[in-house]
């Protein structure tokens, strides 16, 4: 096994013990922020650790162009994402405080 | 791929399925098909088909996973939240049993044919004359192009169809507005689909010319594209066009009737769909980009649904 | 560490058997489930599930038929484009009932 | 150029200029009606043996359209009857007051039905079937839709499931024979559990879409509640194509593995059809619900002339009596629908009690609707007439004395809830109600004479048997064992 591969070992451990611990915070957190807390920033970092051993395996430059702009890409949708969610939880919990058999509109 | 990774894949993707079709919230079941159809695609990476597995995670997955939403969504705000609803004992028990022994008879028939891939070889010693290395858009493209051209159709027509359903005094108008009605989220979802847009109008057009040798094409490109088009249409980056206007009109029928003028050209070389020798290739990237684009504007208006009244854009820009 | 069942079940099979029983939980579902929206979900499954049986048996030894693969692409097509279809008229449908609520729901009635 | 590619071609290139001429398109189908039926005529006079195969890609590969005498027949009567739905629907918008929407896709829809069927009947590709069966099957949903939103919901989910079996049987065979052509899968074809349950799936598939009792629950509502344009072309060409890829299933690709009782199975439904369709529509006492239990009676007589064609060495007679009857149909039905709308809305009711003066009111539909009834019923000398006696002379020479007799109940059940329409037309205006005056005689126009050529030709059909008795034969499965050879793949 020469070093690359132990690298390229490395990183993916890492970055999968990112994700478990990313998943476990959305499981086990209470409310919406903080399960996004949870999720955006391990999985962020585990989206990069696993997209950089890939770079690595694939061996290319071009390769690891293409999986960059791959992980820029996940990561401003990850963001836009995280950031509509978190406003319709507020709009949604003002809604809640405002009269509480709100029923339920919209997307949740 | 090891037999332990497809064997847990599969079972995955009969759990989701399960899940997806039998949990009581409409918006859960939703989430859980689409993630259903995401492991459908790893599926279909795991059998070699990279084609299929684009195919199957941007339309299968993607877009089915946005019309659904939608749909929820409308039916929703007139009341009708989609939730599973049990059926009569009696009805679920014949049906288990009917659809039990159905599945034992037909794992019995899948089971008694072999896997192999018996027309690869006749399609491999054909390619060379296409001059094109992908061997699916060379089904898709040149052996099955017929299938292909009146696949187009179907996707045109069923887009006439959905318009069909707008109400009396809608017509001719726009969509019903999928975008945000919050300003703050609007304004985030628009800086997003401002990025998007041209970037997915890039990938797509990768993605077609691309296809010619490696997975991709105008099927997948076009759903990319047509994931552009709605990202920028929910955040209000483009506006959504009056289902009237000329030049949609003719971004809708231009890849459908590039096709079917190029295939009867080749009569002038001996039959319809016949591509001169040496000029296929170049024939079929024409079809693929004229395709890809009608095929993004269809699906993204498929999505978008019929024209309602008083479905007015504060920006109506044309898009196509 | 490969387990010894490949011996016993090829990839292909594998796949293939998960879509007959893709196609059956769907079509269980189409039957059980009341609301057309859900059951329009089912009937993706069901075409999943078919295209898999596709796809897994054309699966040789070292290569996939490209044949099955086409049809598959345009099977999809074809379901996302009936499946658009099918969504608008379930919303259409429970538009017309909601406006015509007080009144007789005309869309039930055959045209004079 | 051929008549087999334009007639698919044609009338996706008129849909395609529909939408971009917008509300204007439906201009269009003054070019359209006359084009398509030159065509048809031209591949009608075709030699025996046109084929050819799409793009030049060999079998098992490719797709290879062919001019049997089944696919001649079938496309000059779907010309015939939706160029003449299309004038009518020119002269008679069917569109809901109002529904500008309505009135515009209704013409790219019809064309995309029209270029569905013609692919449909030409083709030989299984797969290819496939998706012309969802070309025709999306129109007719989305032109059912027009009249009946709960109804065509109803009709798109059950077609849907329909549309997934056929599928399945599709992918079982691909992946048994690595070939969807009929051709190829007739010289290969094993009665093994693949092949078996492949055929199965599709057949239960397509009778669905064919609406063979007791799968025929989603049509009496769709075809009774959308608009009488959308009514005729439902009744005249969706059902048919279900109906054809059948008799390519059963006589061609796998005429080797049916048996003789499955083949009595379909025979059985027919028969049951022809009796449940004739009571049910006995019973109905609104006008249109009449004519498409009428339509679930008439799809029974295709299937019980399964069993005829398969029983005997010399199926010429049961063949294009069975063709025959589906053409007969196809003409007399829409005729029906289109004076039927055309009836009720002069009467402004829906039920066949409020018919009455119509007969001096507007004699020219009347006449019409009669000379439907006439076919429908099998009187002589109508086309309806030749091909149930062309049933029935094969029923009594084999011996089918079950066969026979539904026959000829069929057509006395026929007379009976037919003549019921009929006669209330002639009887005298009940009272002197508010609508009287709108009871004037009706100004002959396009939309009068559409559905009385359409039954002329029903009745004229009679007179030309013997020609059509022979083009049916063209290239059928039992007549020669396939004249096209499709040389094997390199």
């Amino acid at each position: 096994m020469s070093w690359i591969d132990l690298a390229v070992l490395a990183l993916l451990g890492a970055g999968l013990a990112f994700y478990a611990a990313g998943s476990l915070g959305f499981l086990r957190f209470p409310d919406t922020a903080s399960r996004l807390h949870a999720l955006t920033k391990a999985d962020n970092l585990g989206l990069g650790l696993v997209a950089l051993a890939a770079a690595i395996y694939g061996g290319s430059l071009a390769v690891a162009a293409k999986i960059a702009l791959v992980w820029l890409f996940a990561v401003i949708a990850a963001g836009t994402t995280s950031q509509l969610l978190a406003r319709r939880a507020r709009l949604d919990e003002a809604r809640l405080d405002d009269a509480d058999s709100a029923p339920d509109g919209g997307l949740r | 791929m090891t037999f332990a990774f497809d064997l847990i894949l599969c079972l995955m993707i009969l759990g989701t399925a399960a899940i997806a079709l039998f949990v009581r919230d409409a918006l859960a079941a939703i989430a859980f098909f689409i993630a259903f159809g995401n492991l459908m695609g790893l599926a279909w990476l795991g059998l070699d088909a990279v084609n299929v597995a684009l195919a199957e995670i941007a339309i299968g997955a993607g877009v089915t996973g946005v019309l659904l939403i939608l749909a929820r969504a409308r039916l929703l705000a007139l009341g009708d939240a989609a939730t599973s609803t049990g059926s009569p004992l009696l009805l679920r028990l014949g049906a288990l049993a009917a659809c039990a022994g159905f599945v034992v008879l037909l794992a019995a028939a899948v089971l008694s044919i072999p896997p192999e891939s018996g027309l690869d070889r006749v399609v491999a010693p054909l390619m060379p004359g296409l001059g094109i290395e992908n061997r699916v858009t060379g089904v898709l493209l040149a052996f099955r192009a017929y299938d292909t051209l009146l696949e187009s159709f179907v996707l045109l027509g069923a887009l006439v169809a959905v318009w069909s359903l707008a109400p009396a005094g809608a017509w001719p108008g726009r969509p019903a507005d999928p975008g945000m009605a919050d300003a703050p989220m609007r304004r985030v979802a628009g800086t997003f689909g401002q990025l998007l847009l041209p970037v997915a109008l890039v990938m797509a057009a990768y993605l077609v010319w691309a296809g010619s040798d490696l997975p991709g094409g105008a099927f997948q490109a076009g759903t990319v594209l047509a994931g552009g088009l709605l990202v920028a249409g929910m955040g209000g980056t483009i506006g959504l066009p009056s289902s009237d206007q000329p030049l949609l009109r003719a971004a809708l029928v231009l890849g459908p009737v590039v096709f079917l003028a190029i295939g009867l050209a080749g009569v002038a070389a001996g039959g319809l769909l016949v591509y001169p020798a040496g000029l296929a290739k170049a024939l079929i990237v024409t079809i693929e980009y004229t395709l890809f684009l009608s095929i993004g504007v269809t699906l993204a208006l498929l999505v978008a649904g019929p024209p309602m009244p008083g479905a007015s854009d504060p920006d109506p820009e044309g898009k196509g | 560490m490969d387990l010894p069942l490949p011996v016993l079940l090829s990839t292909g099979h594998l796949y293939a058997v998960t879509g007959a029983a893709l196609v059956g939980l769907g079509l269980y579902a189409f039957i059980t489930l009341r609301h057309p929206l859900r059951q329009l979900l089912a009937v993706n499954v069901v075409g999943a599930g078919i295209f898999l049986i596709l796809g897994g048996l054309g699966r040789g030894p070292d290569a996939t038929d490209p044949f099955p693969q086409a049809l598959v692409i345009t099977g999809i097509v074809v379901a996302v484009a009936l499946t658009a279809f099918g969504a608008a008229m379930i919303v259409r449908q429970a538009q017309t009932r909601a406006a015509a609520k007080p009144a007789a729901d005309d869309n039930e009635n055959p045209a004079p | 150029m051929s008549p087999l590619d334009l007639l698919m071609a044609a009338p996706l290139g008129f849909m395609a200029a529909a939408l971009m001429l917008g509300p204007s398109g439906r201009w269009l189908i003054l070019l359209a009606a006359p084009l398509m039926a030159g065509l048809a005529l031209w591949l009608a006079l075709l030699p025996p043996d046109a084929a050819y195969l799409v793009g030049q890609w060999d079998l098992p590969l490719g797709i290879l359209l062919r001019a049997d005498g089944v696919a001649r027949l079938m496309i000059l009567a779907t010309a015939l009857v939706i160029g003449a739905v299309g004038l009518h629907a020119l002269a008679e918008p069917p569109e809901k007051p109002g529904h500008a929407a309505q009135a515009e896709t209704f013409w790219p829809l019809v064309y995309l039905m029209w270029a569905g069927a013609n692919a449909g009947f030409l083709t030989t590709d299984l797969f290819n079937l496939y998706v012309t069966l969802e070309m025709v099957s999306l129109a007719a949903v989305a032109l059912a839709a027009m009249g009946s939103l709960a109804a065509a919901l109803r009709y798109f989910m059950i077609a849907l499931l329909g549309s997934l079996a056929y599928l399945l049987g599709v992918a079982l065979t691909v992946a048994r024979y690595d070939t969807v052509d009929v051709i190829l899968l007739a010289q290969v074809a094993e009665a093994d559990l693949a092949t078996l349950l492949a055929l199965g799936l599709m057949t239960a598939g397509l009778l669905i879409k064919a609406a063979l009792f007791p799968m025929h629950g989603w049509l009496p509502p769709a075809h009774a509640a959308a608009p009488a344009p959308a009514s005729a072309l439902l009744s005249a060409i969706a059902v048919k194509l279900g109906f054809v890829i059948l008799v390519r299933l059963w006589f061609e690709a796998f005429a080797a593995v049916t048996g003789p009782a499955a083949l009595h199975v379909l025979g059985g439904l027919g028969a049951a059809a022809v009796i449940y369709g004739s009571i049910q529509a006995m019973r109905q006492d609104r006008l249109k619900p009449l004519v498409a239990y009428s339509t679930v009676a008439q799809v029974g007589y295709l299937f019980l002339a399964f069993p005829l064609v398969a029983g005997t060495v010399e199926p010429s007679g049961a063949w294009a009596g069975m063709t025959l009857h589906g053409v007969a149909h196809m003409l007399a039905k829409a005729a029906m629908f289109l004076a039927a709308g055309l009836m009720l809305k002069a009467v402004a009711g829906d039920r066949i009690a409020d018919l009455g003066g119509l007969a001096q009111a507007m004699p020219l539909t009347v006449t019409a609707f009669g000379l439907a009834v006439v076919s429908l019923m099998g009187l002589p000398p109508s086309g309806g007439f030749t091909a149930k006696f062309l049933l029935l002379s094969a029923a009594i020479e084999q011996g089918a004395f079950l066969y026979a007799g539904v026959l000829v109940i069929g057509g006395l059940l026929a007379a009976v809830y037919l003549f019921r329409a009929l006669s209330a037309c002639f009887a005298p205006l009940a009272g002197a109600g508010p609508d009287t005056a709108s009871r004037g005689p009706v100004t002959g126009g396009v939309q009068a004479v559409a559905p009385l050529a359409l039954a002329g030709l029903a009745i004229v059909m009679g007179f030309a048997g013997t020609a059509l008795v022979d083009v049916s034969a063209i290239e059928a499965p039992w007549a020669t064992p396939t004249v096209i050879q499709p040389e094997a793949a390199p």
